[in-house]
This record gives structure tokens, C-alpha cells and sequence, in this order.
């Protein structure tokens, strides 16, 4: 067989339409979390929240196989897999913002952001806490016969919780079609993987549940991709369940509360360097798919609609103050 | 043991008798037979038929893949269930001693208890947990808990307690058909006790407290095997002409507030039983309902709680019958209160 | 926030002002000093200083040895915790929010609780919980939860919950001295407080509840943070000439029950404040245990309970504000049970 | 160097006396085992019991050279392992009945047995729940300087608890004196080990906590007391955890309520063959340890031990009804 094409496999195996839209996405996920940082400060978000600015082409190139009907389960730092995934930004906004409009009605905030439409399953308050929740959903589809995949993503630091454990091991012994993701930034919180995980990486461990493991460079868009379409391949095929570990890193700090005393300033610049957006970019335009002006108008239309989700968060209502406990069972049980 | 029958179900005098395990097992193949999207998860439910061979031979009714041996893995095995549940199965997970659900707390109160009211009602976990529960085998501190009262603290639970056959039937049934999710405690020693249980699906309904008994001089408020204690004590204590009024408390969470005030009202004097640590136990929250009520001013006496020692669960078994209410030690206390000897 | 300081060591009149965090760590940089065999233990406690600064410097004074970044595993590090103290160390141990103890229920309830019980005696678990806690931070269901009731139902622990720097210090200080597992649930909101702390070492009685406010009307229970807004509406009560008793509950197990009933049988009225879930919370058990004594022919008005909505807690600002109780609530409370409205 | 013994390990590494005292405390285990099965059905004994009949060399072996500062955590199938650090069987069997004078005054009973004098922390009625506590108590001998292991013995089935992986991981990155012994008898109560975990051996599993793993036939004496020596030495160097399986198999029931519906009476038979007792009986006589009369002389004590721990159980007071809550806290802390 002849294959002399050399291009990446991203390059290769998308339409240029598909490959547009996923750039489109990272500048919204940057823009957006950009956008909640500013109302943060602005005071018109209330209590923490995890940015992913630097992880973007992890989340986008994680979830470009995804349908809505494909599932995915998040974690604390999910606004970039909310975005790729689908959702809207202005009811991510009014989430945010505490809204009726938000995704979660005002109930959730940063940490609960869930589009359940899209596939999105919800972020997750607690590490760990999405991974048997994926491998639950992976079961529903397997037992109601469809051919749904779900994807878990899930941080470095997660890995070292019991869920974890627990999680791939029954994924792997009841081969469902789940793909464990995880995001590994170097850091949970302010502790390093070196110091908490006794393996280098992550994806080592996917031996102790004999399933497939791969670690790849997470800014390198087309290389997630790649891993993610084997895995999701290898899940619709009835094949079980892999573990892919994207290596990359969060610029900001762990929370709104980090003094970053655990890394340095050398480190974060050297990362920062490896922008995963302006190296997919360079990528798209190196083999024609678009030009500089094309990505101007990609990037431009992420600010707008960042902005217009905004005004649309700022715009909408608050939840009535008499509803604190709607929404606690279904409506029509009680 | 031999209760009056709920009233909703009383017509059904064709009733045929069933043990409480066999009619939770009867609730789970109607359930399984009507709808395909059933699952039974749990540890050793399948060939082994559950620790207390409450699923004994439906693995072979209706196959492994409906009929799940779990591993040992509490906190995954019930995060599956919890999550299937948000995307279109209705599992029934078996822990196979309530205690173990400690494992789970995070998938339990965090997970399924919140999701729909954190994603705003788009959400919904119709899962069931059944909980083993309870002293009395001789297991000893770790496997012989009633932390039912765990759960009535959490809001998105529904916690139930049959104390019936013919309940513990509804109940699974009501729960299956509950969009949320709900645990079911069921006590350990009525595995072999038997009833009337009617044949076919019923709904025993969630939140419904069931007046066993009628009686005037004094309300005991007891569940699961507690129900049968005071029953027993209210037998004995009729022959002194003491009058005392059951209630099978049946759903902890919701409560049936209005059941049991209205008898508090007629009776002026309450005793709660549960088998529970006492401190700040189911009993607690019924005592603490009762006396911020209306009711207040119909009590004539204080409200009285038994519950279990204040102790780890015990391996001795005199020890073990000691740490927690029996028929003599609640008709102690009823009489106590009648002669407010309190 | 300024409360009337603890009879027990108010004779420090040069006590400094401090914040309860850094009363907190005071406490433990006291007890490392005096005694090698103190740990520290928890997620992002070194370097990062905890979540909420309270270990910040420990790391530099005690060396990585001695305060230890554990992984994200509750359930593994709080079980290290627990083999630690019954070898020989005398570990303290922070869940970084106390909601994530529920990965570790069984460590704390099924093991630590009952060590020493199961083993008749012979063994000891000298560990000390950390439990940052509470609502009013926009973090939502998963991070805002009052779970003490839960922990109060467990026998072989001890609860405490300081409302004031120089008790989160001195119960600290307490809970090492303490050969038993003893839980601290420090409130997120009151890290910030400040109030006078003595130098060196004191122990805060554990199980003594504290008149903070003489009165006569009517008897507030409370403690943490709702101690402070008992206080705030206890002010505003009395400029309308309605005296309030206000006790700051400080141990949840065990619960003082003396200086409880002492306050009501002079009152005759009570008002239990507290953040957990209402239903199966803290003040269930004040009240019942209240009902249920000599007390109850004292009293001449329902027992109030004010405890959170019947929901998780919600992201939304004044949603959650209004999920638990505020000054105004308490204070709309207390006039009504004041003028028997209720 | 010259090294021409070629005689199993154990037979090299052990004196004769120690050798014929491990031979007594197996045969120990066997008649205490079988002493309580007895009391249990004639109704002495209360509850459940989980029997480690055919497991007896691997709890032997495995505590042959733990001194009484040496810890091991136990679990609910841990009579053997009781017996082996250094228990008498009369405070055992007293505990069994309930009794005062019984290892935990007759509060604990048989799945918590303990007897913290011999370094025995307890076994334990949660699946996994020893597994932290072993780890704490490697990081009391490390923090206080001493040079004291632990071992926790585990089964197959705990191995898929978070508690597994939390442990060993912390223990990785700590490097703390613990040795884990999982004693695989291939199901956890009717669970095969294939059916409820993905790798085939869980000693495959140490790689993803980057420590030795090893696979040793649990029936072997000597194979046993081996690999321990080494993961003993390894954890006295301050080099770190291992983890070693002993393959063996339980020839009972999982507990009084099993019908034994999942194995075959075949594989139980197969099993019942290959009897560590008597291989190590035949072992030590063909190396000239003892001879027959010797061993038989040693099996008879151990019967008489029992028969003498059983009265004294039975002679022994109950608690007093009125100490329920006794030993709930510290005597003096009140
Ligand atoms: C069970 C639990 N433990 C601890 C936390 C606090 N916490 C939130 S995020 C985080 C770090 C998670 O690290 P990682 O999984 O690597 O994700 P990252 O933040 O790096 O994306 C911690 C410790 C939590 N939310 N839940
Ligand atoms: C957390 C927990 N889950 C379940 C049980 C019930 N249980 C007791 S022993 C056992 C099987 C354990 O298997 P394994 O670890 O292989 O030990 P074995 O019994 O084979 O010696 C089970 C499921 C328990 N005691 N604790
Ligand atoms: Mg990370
Ligand atoms: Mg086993």
C-alpha cells in the first residue's frame, strides 16, 4: 500500500470545515475563561474557580470524534471539555453568574457546569468523582446497545484517588467502551506528580488493568487526536476500554487562591511558549487549511461571541430566592 | 411475626405468604420482566445469591449481564450505578452490609444525592440502593450498623425501612418507579420473616407512616424490626390496659409528619424506638419534629427515645442483645412514661 | 466578631489578638515543638499552606518530615493517619474540605471510631481530624456541607466545633491530649475572625458548652458560625427588651447536656441554631435530648430548630445565603417563640 | 564463591527449632481452625467465621522472621495469621466464645482478632480496611526511627478496593517499611479472580506503584518464607515497599454461608492434595529437620494446645452486661 502522506494525522483525517471549528472552539475556551477570570475580578463571580488556559487542545482534540450522543464526564477544570463538547458560552456565562438561564439554573456554578444535551455529563466538585460515573454510562450503552463511547477526563492528581483504581479495573473487566483521558499538568494542586505518583506517568499504570495506555504531547492537537481516534475505535468496537494521558500544563494557577509557590516562574514561561492554540494555528495554516486572515476571523468571532455571551448572562435573571429547594427531587414525584 | 396489613393493600385477601427476602426478590423479577433497562449490581449476587440470598437464583432468571457480580469495589461499583442511572438504566445495587456503604458516601451524598439539583433538574439519578442493615447476627461492630440516619440528613435521598413482606415488596417497587434515588434499609434478622404479600406490582407509597396499632394512652413510633418489638410490647402491656398506638415509621426521609402528629395529639405522650446509636439518631429528628410541632401542646409527659447503646455494636451476643431496644426494655420504658416516671 | 471570652482562661487579660487560622496553627506549632511524635498530614498543606492558609509556614518550621503533602487519596491518607496514631504517632490530620471525609467514612467510622472497642481496650487512636466546613462561599453542594451531625452519631469519636480563636486553639491543643480520635470542624467563614488568643499551651475542655450571653426570654443553642449570628440577633433582640441566653455548643460529642438544661429550665424557651440539612442535624438532638429531660416541665413553647433548607447547597450567592440561617432569620425566630406565634 | 546446597531455602536460612516451630504453629492453625468449626456448630461460637484451612503456609511463612516489634494487619480470614505472630489460641478461643479474658474482652470476636503485644494490629471485617492502617504503621517506624516492618496481608479480592491502590501508592512514594502480602486463593467470597480483575496475577499490579512484585506458590514453605525474606530486607534498608502474592486456596466455604456454588468439588479436591501442612512436614523430614515420631509428636501438641485453649475458653467469665460501653473511650479521658 502506498501511503506517502506525511501530514499529520489531524491534517489528514479531518475535513478543513472540522479542523476550522475546532480552532474556533480553543479560541472560545481561551476567551471564555479569559472573559470569567475578568468577571471574576469584576465581582460578578462568586467563589473559585479552576481555569485550563494552556490545555486547550487537550480538551478540543479529545472530544473531536464526540457526538452528542457520546458522553463525556468532566472534572473541576471543565470549562475548555464543556466548550469542546458543545455548549453555548453565554449559558455557561450565566451559570456562572448565577442565572436561571445558566446550565445548571444557578444551582451549579464553574464546578457543576454540565450540558447534558451535548453529552456533557457535568464537572465534577470532587477529583475522582466522574470516573465510575463515566464507566456507568459506558455500561448504559453498552446494556441498551448503542454504539456511544463515553470519555472521562480526569487530572494527574485524580489518579491517585481509589476511584480511579476501582474505575479502570471494572471498565476493564466488564470491557466497556470508555476511554479514560487524563489531563496530566504536572501538578495536582501545588503537588507534583513526582511527588505523589510512584510511576512517571500515568498512563504506566494502564498495564495493572491490561488495557492500552498512551501518553502524547497534550498541546500537539493532532497527536490527542490521534490516540483518542484509536481509542474510541477500539471502544465502538466492543474492544474495552484505554487510558490516554495528554501531557501539558495550565498557566494559571490551581485556583483563584494560588500563590503558585510550588512552581516556577521559569517553568510556567517555558510552557507558555508551547501555546497549544497558536501551535495548532501554525499548523492549519502551514498545510493550507486556512490563512492568517482565516484565523484573525476565527479568533475575532471567539471574542464576539464571548461577548455576546456575557451581555446575555449579564441580561438574564436570577433564580427566585423562594425556589432554594426546586429542583432537589423531580417535580412531578413529590 | 404477624403485622396489620397496610390498609392500601388489606382488599388483596388472597395474599400468599412470603419471607421479606422472597418478596424483595418477587419485586425485583416483576420489575426485571417489565422493564428491560433493570439491573441488579452488587457484590456476590449472582451464583452465591447475595450474602443473604435475597437475589439467590435470579442470575439464572434473567443472566449475568442483568445480573452483575461487582468486584470488591464499593465506591466504583456504586458510582457505576450511579452512573447508568444518569443515562438510562435503573440499577438496584446491592451493598451486601450496610457498613460497607461507607465506602461509597462520596457516590451516594455527593453524586447521586446532588446531581439533579446541581445541574438544575436536567438531571436525574433513578437509582436504588439496598442496604442490609442492622444487629443481631453476631458480625460484630463493622457489620451490624443502622446508619440510616445518615442518609435522612441528605436532601435528594429517600430512605425507606420496611418493616413487612408485604412492604419490603412496595417498596423496592415504589423506588424502582421513584425518578430518584432511594435507599432501602432492610433489617438483617427479617430476611426469614414472613407475611402476607400480595400477588402482582403495588406501589407501597414513599413518605407514608402506617398506624399498626390504635391505641390511646401513648404513641410508639418504631420501624423495621423495632416495629415488631413494640408491637409485641403493646401486646403485653394491653393486658395492664395500656392502650398504645403503633406507628410503623416505614420512610425516613421524607417523614410522614402528619401520621404521627395526629396520633402525638390523641395520645399526649411519645416514644420513639429505633435501633440506631441514640444520640442524634433516627429518633432524634422524630422527637425534634414533635416537639416544635403544634403537638407540643398535646404532650403531657417528655418524649422518650430508645435507641442503642452508646457504643460500637458488640460481638458478645448478650452484650450485643444489651446494646440496643428489646420487647422488655421498651415496655419498661412505656410504662415509665404512662406513669411519667420520667 | 467579638464574643465573650472563655471563663476558663479569661484571667489572660494580655492575651494577643489573633485569627482563628492562625490560632489554629499556633496550636499545632505548640504541639510539634513539645512533641516529635505530632504530624501533620493532608493534601497541599505544605508548600501551598492548605487550601485555607491555616498550615502555612508549618512546612518551613517543621520540615517536610513532619508536615506532609499527602496525594489525593482521602481515604488512603486519613487510613495512614489512623496506623500512625495506633503505632506511636499522634497524627493531625486535614481533609482540605470536610465534604471529600466522605471518601474516607470508613477509615474514620468504621476503623478509628472503633478500635479501641473492638479490641476490647488495647488499642489507642490518638488522631485528630481537620475539618474545614460550611457554606457561604460560592463553592456550591460539593464543598459547603455541615456533616458534624453525622459524626456526632459515631461513638468513639469526639466532635468539636470552635466558634473563637482561643477555643480553635485550645481545643486543638485539647483533641491531642485526648487519647481518642477527636474531629474538628472549623468553619471556612470564621478563618478570618479574629479574637484574643492566650500564649502557650491551654486545653479547651472538650464536652463543655459555654454560656457566651446570659439571659432570661430564652435560650439559644449554637456554635461555630452560627454562634456569631445568635449573638448579632440577640443584640438587636434586646434593644426590644427580649433577653437571650445564647450558648455556644462548642462539642458535639459529647454535648453538654448540664449547662444545657440548666439554661432552659430557667428560660423555658429554646431556639437550637445550626447550618447542617434541618432534618437529622445537630439541633435534633439538642431538642430531643432536651424533651426528653426533666427540662421538658420547664418549657413553656415548642422547641425551634433553625438548620438549613432541605437542599444541597446551592451556587447561586443569595440562593445559598438564604439555604441557611442568617441574624434576621434567628432573630424572626426568636420573636416568635418569644410571643409563642408558634 | 562455592555454594553447593541446593536444599530449599527455608531449610538453608532457618534453624531446626525454628523449623519444627513453624511446623507446630501450622498444625496450630489447622486444630484451632478446626476447634472452632467444631464450637461453631455446636453453637459456642456466635456469628460467622471465615476459615483459612489449606492457607497455613502462607501465613506461616510470611511471619517467620517478624519479631513481636514487627506489626502485621490481618484481615477477616486471619486466625492463621494470628497464630503465626505469636497468639495464644486460649485467648483466641475465649474471644470466640465471647469472653472476658478473650484478645478483646469479648467485644471483637473473630474477624477482629487481635493481639497488639505480638505486633498483631487487628484483623479486620472491611475488605482493603488494614491496608492504610499498614502503611500508618510503617510511617510510625520510620518517623520514630525504628527499624520495624509491617506486613499486611490482604486477599485477592481486596486487591480492587481504592483502599489497594491509595495504600500502595503512598507507601511508593514514601518509601516506608510495608510489606504487601495478598494471599490469592482465586475468588474473593464467590468472585474468581477472573471475573473481578483485569491481570491475571496481582502482583502484576506492583509495577504501577513501582515496586518488586512476586508470585510465589503459597503452599511452598519455603518459597514464601523467601520472598518475604527479601521484601523484609528491602523494607529494613529503607528501600521501600513490596509486593508479594502467595497463590493458595481456602478449603472451606467462604464463611458458614456458603454452598459453594461457584467452584468445583474437583478443583477443591485438586487443591486438598496439595496440602501445605503435610508438604512441609515431608519437606523437613526429608532434609532431616525431624523425623516422623518428631512430627508426630508435634501434631499431637498442637492438639493438646487446642484442647487446653478450649477450656479455658469455656471456663472463662463473659462480660459483665453492664460494660457494653466500656472501651468505647480512653478509661480516664471520661
Ligand atoms: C476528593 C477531593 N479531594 C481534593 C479536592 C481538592 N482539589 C480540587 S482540584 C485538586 C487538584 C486536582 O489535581 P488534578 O487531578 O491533577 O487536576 P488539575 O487541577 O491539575 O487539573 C484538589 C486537590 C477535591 N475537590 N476533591
Ligand atoms: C468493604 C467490604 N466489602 C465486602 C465485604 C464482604 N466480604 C467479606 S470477605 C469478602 C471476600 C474477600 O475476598 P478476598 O479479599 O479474596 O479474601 P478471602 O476471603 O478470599 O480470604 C467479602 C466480599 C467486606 N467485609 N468488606
Ligand atoms: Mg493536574
Ligand atoms: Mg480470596
Amino acid at each position: 500500500m502506498m501511503d506517502a502522506d506525511n501530514r499529520p494525522f489531524a491534517i489528514r483525517h479531518y475535513s478543513p470545515a472540522q479542523l476550522r471549528e475546532a480552532l474556533k472552539r480553543m479560541y472560545l475556551i481561551r476567551r471564555f475563561e479569559e472573559g470569567a477570570e475578568d468577571s471574576y475580578t469584576r465581582g460578578m463571580i462568586h467563589g473559585t474557580m479552576h481555569l485550563s488556559i494552556g490545555q486547550e487542545a487537550s480538551a478540543m482534540a479529545t472530544c473531536m470524534e464526540l457526538t452528542d450522543d457520546d458522553k463525556i464526564t468532566s472534572n473541576h477544570r471543565g470549562h475548555g471539555h464543556c466548550i469542546a463538547k458543545g455548549a453555548d458560552v453565554g449559558r455557561m456565562f450565566a451559570e456562572f453568574f448565577g442565572k436561571e438561564t445558566g446550565y445548571c439554573h444557578g444551582r451549579g456554578g464553574s464546578m457543576h457546569i454540565a450540558d447534558v444535551k451535548t453529552g456533557n455529563l457535568g464537572a465534577n466538585g470532587i477529583v475522582g468523582g466522574g470516573l465510575p460515573i463515566a464507566v456507568g454510562a459506558a455500561l448504559s450503552a453498552k446494556r441498551l446497545g448503542k454504539s456511544d463511547v463515553t470519555v472521562c477526563f480526569f487530572g494527574d492528581g485524580a489518579n491517585n484517588e481509589g476511584a480511579f483504581h476501582e474505575s479502570l479495573n471494572i471498565a476493564s473487566v466488564w470491557k466497556l467502551p470508555v476511554i479514560f483521558v487524563c489531563e496530566n499538568n504536572g501538578y495536582g494542586m501545588s503537588t507534583s506528580t513526582a511527588r505523589s505518583t510512584a510511576v512517571p506517568h500515568i498512563a504506566q499504570r494502564a498495564a495493572a488493568y491490561a488495557m492500552p495506555g498512551t501518553t502524547v504531547d497534550g498541546n500537539d492537537f493532532s497527536a490527542v487526536s490521534e490516540a483518542l481516534h484509536i481509542a474510541i475505535a477500539r471502544a465502538r468496537a466492543g474492544d474495552g476500554p484505554s487510558l490516554v494521558e495528554n501531557l501539558t500544563y495550565r498557566w494559571r494557577g490551581h485556583s483563584k487562591s494560588d500563590r503558585n509557590r510550588y512552581r516556577t516562574k521559569e517553568e510556567i514561561e517555558a510552557w507558555m511558549a508551547k501555546d497549544p492554540i497558536a501551535r495548532f494555528r501554525a499548523e492549519l495554516i502551514a498545510h493550507g487549511v486556512l490563512d492568517e486572515a482565516g484565523a484573525d476571523a476565527i479568533a475575532s468571532q471567539a471574542v464576539a461571541d464571548v461577548q455576546k455571551g456575557i451581555e446575555f448572562a449579564k441580561a438574564s435573571a436570577a433564580p427566585d430566592l423562594s425556589e432554594v429547594t426546586r429542583y432537589v427531587y423531580a417535580e412531578a414525584a413529590l | 411475626m404477624n403485622v396489620q396489613s397496610n390498609p392500601v393493600t388489606a382488599s388483596d385477601t388472597n395474599a400468599r405468604v412470603l419471607s421479606y427476602a422472597e418478596a424483595i426478590r418477587e419485586a425485583m423479577a416483576i420489575a426485571m420482566q417489565a422493564d428491560p433497562t433493570v439491573i441488579l449490581m452488587g457484590e456476590d449476587i449472582g451464583v452465591y445469591g447475595g450474602a443473604f440470598q435475597v437475589t439467590l437464583d435470579l442470575i439464572d432468571r434473567f443472566g449475568p449481564e442483568r445480573v452483575m457480580d461487582t468486584p470488591i469495589s464499593e465506591l466504583g461499583g456504586a458510582g457505576v450505578a450511579v452512573g447508568a442511572a444518569l443515562t438510562g438504566l435503573k440499577p438496584i445495587f446491592e451493598f451486601q452490609f450496610s457498613d460497607f456503604a461507607m465506602l461509597a458516601m462520596e457516590q451516594i451524598v455527593n453524586q447521586a444525592a446532588k446531581l439533579r439539583y446541581m445541574l438544575g433538574g436536567e438531571a436525574a439519578v433513578p437509582v436504588v440502593f439496598r442496604m442490609p442493615s442492622g444487629s443481631g447476627t453476631g458480625a460484630a461492630a463493622q457489620h451490624s450498623q443502622s446508619i440510616e440516619a445518615w442518609f435522612g440528613h441528605v436532601p435528594g435521598l429517600k430512605v425507606l425501612q420496611p418493616s413487612t413482606p408485604e412492604d419490603a415488596k412496595g417498596m423496592l417497587l415504589a423506588a424502582l418507579a421513584d425518578p430518584d434515588p432511594v435507599m432501602i434499609f432492610e433489617h438483617k434478622l427479617l430476611y426469614k420473616t414472613k407475611g402476607h404479600v400480595p400477588e402482582g406490582s403495588y406501589l407501597t407509597p414513599i413518605g407514608k407512616a402506617l398506624v399498626r396499632r390504635t391505641g390511646s394512652d401513648l404513641t410508639i413510633v418504631a420501624g423495621s424490626i423495632m416495629l415488631h418489638r413494640a408491637l409485641e410490647a403493646a401486646e403485653k402491656l394491653a393486658t395492664d390496659g395500656i392502650n398504645v398506638e403503633v406507628i410503623d415509621l416505614r420512610s425516613i426521609r421524607p417523614i410522614d409528619r402528619d401520621t404521627i402528629l395526629t396520633s402525638v395529639r390523641k395520645t399526649g405522650k411519645l416514644l420513639v424506638v429505633y435501633e440506631g446509636v441514640k444520640a442524634y439518631g433516627v429518633g432524634a429528628e422524630i422527637s425534634a419534629m414533635v416537639a416544635e410541632s403544634d403537638a407540643f401542646d398535646y404532650l403531657d409527659a417528655p418524649i422518650l427515645r430508645l435507641g442503642a447503646a452508646d457504643a460500637p455494636v458488640p460481638y458478645n451476643p448478650d452484650l450485643e442483645r444489651a446494646s440496643v431496644p428489646q420487647v422488655d426494655t421498651i415496655e419498661a420504658a412505656a410504662r415509665r412514661l404512662v406513669r411519667r416516671e420520667v
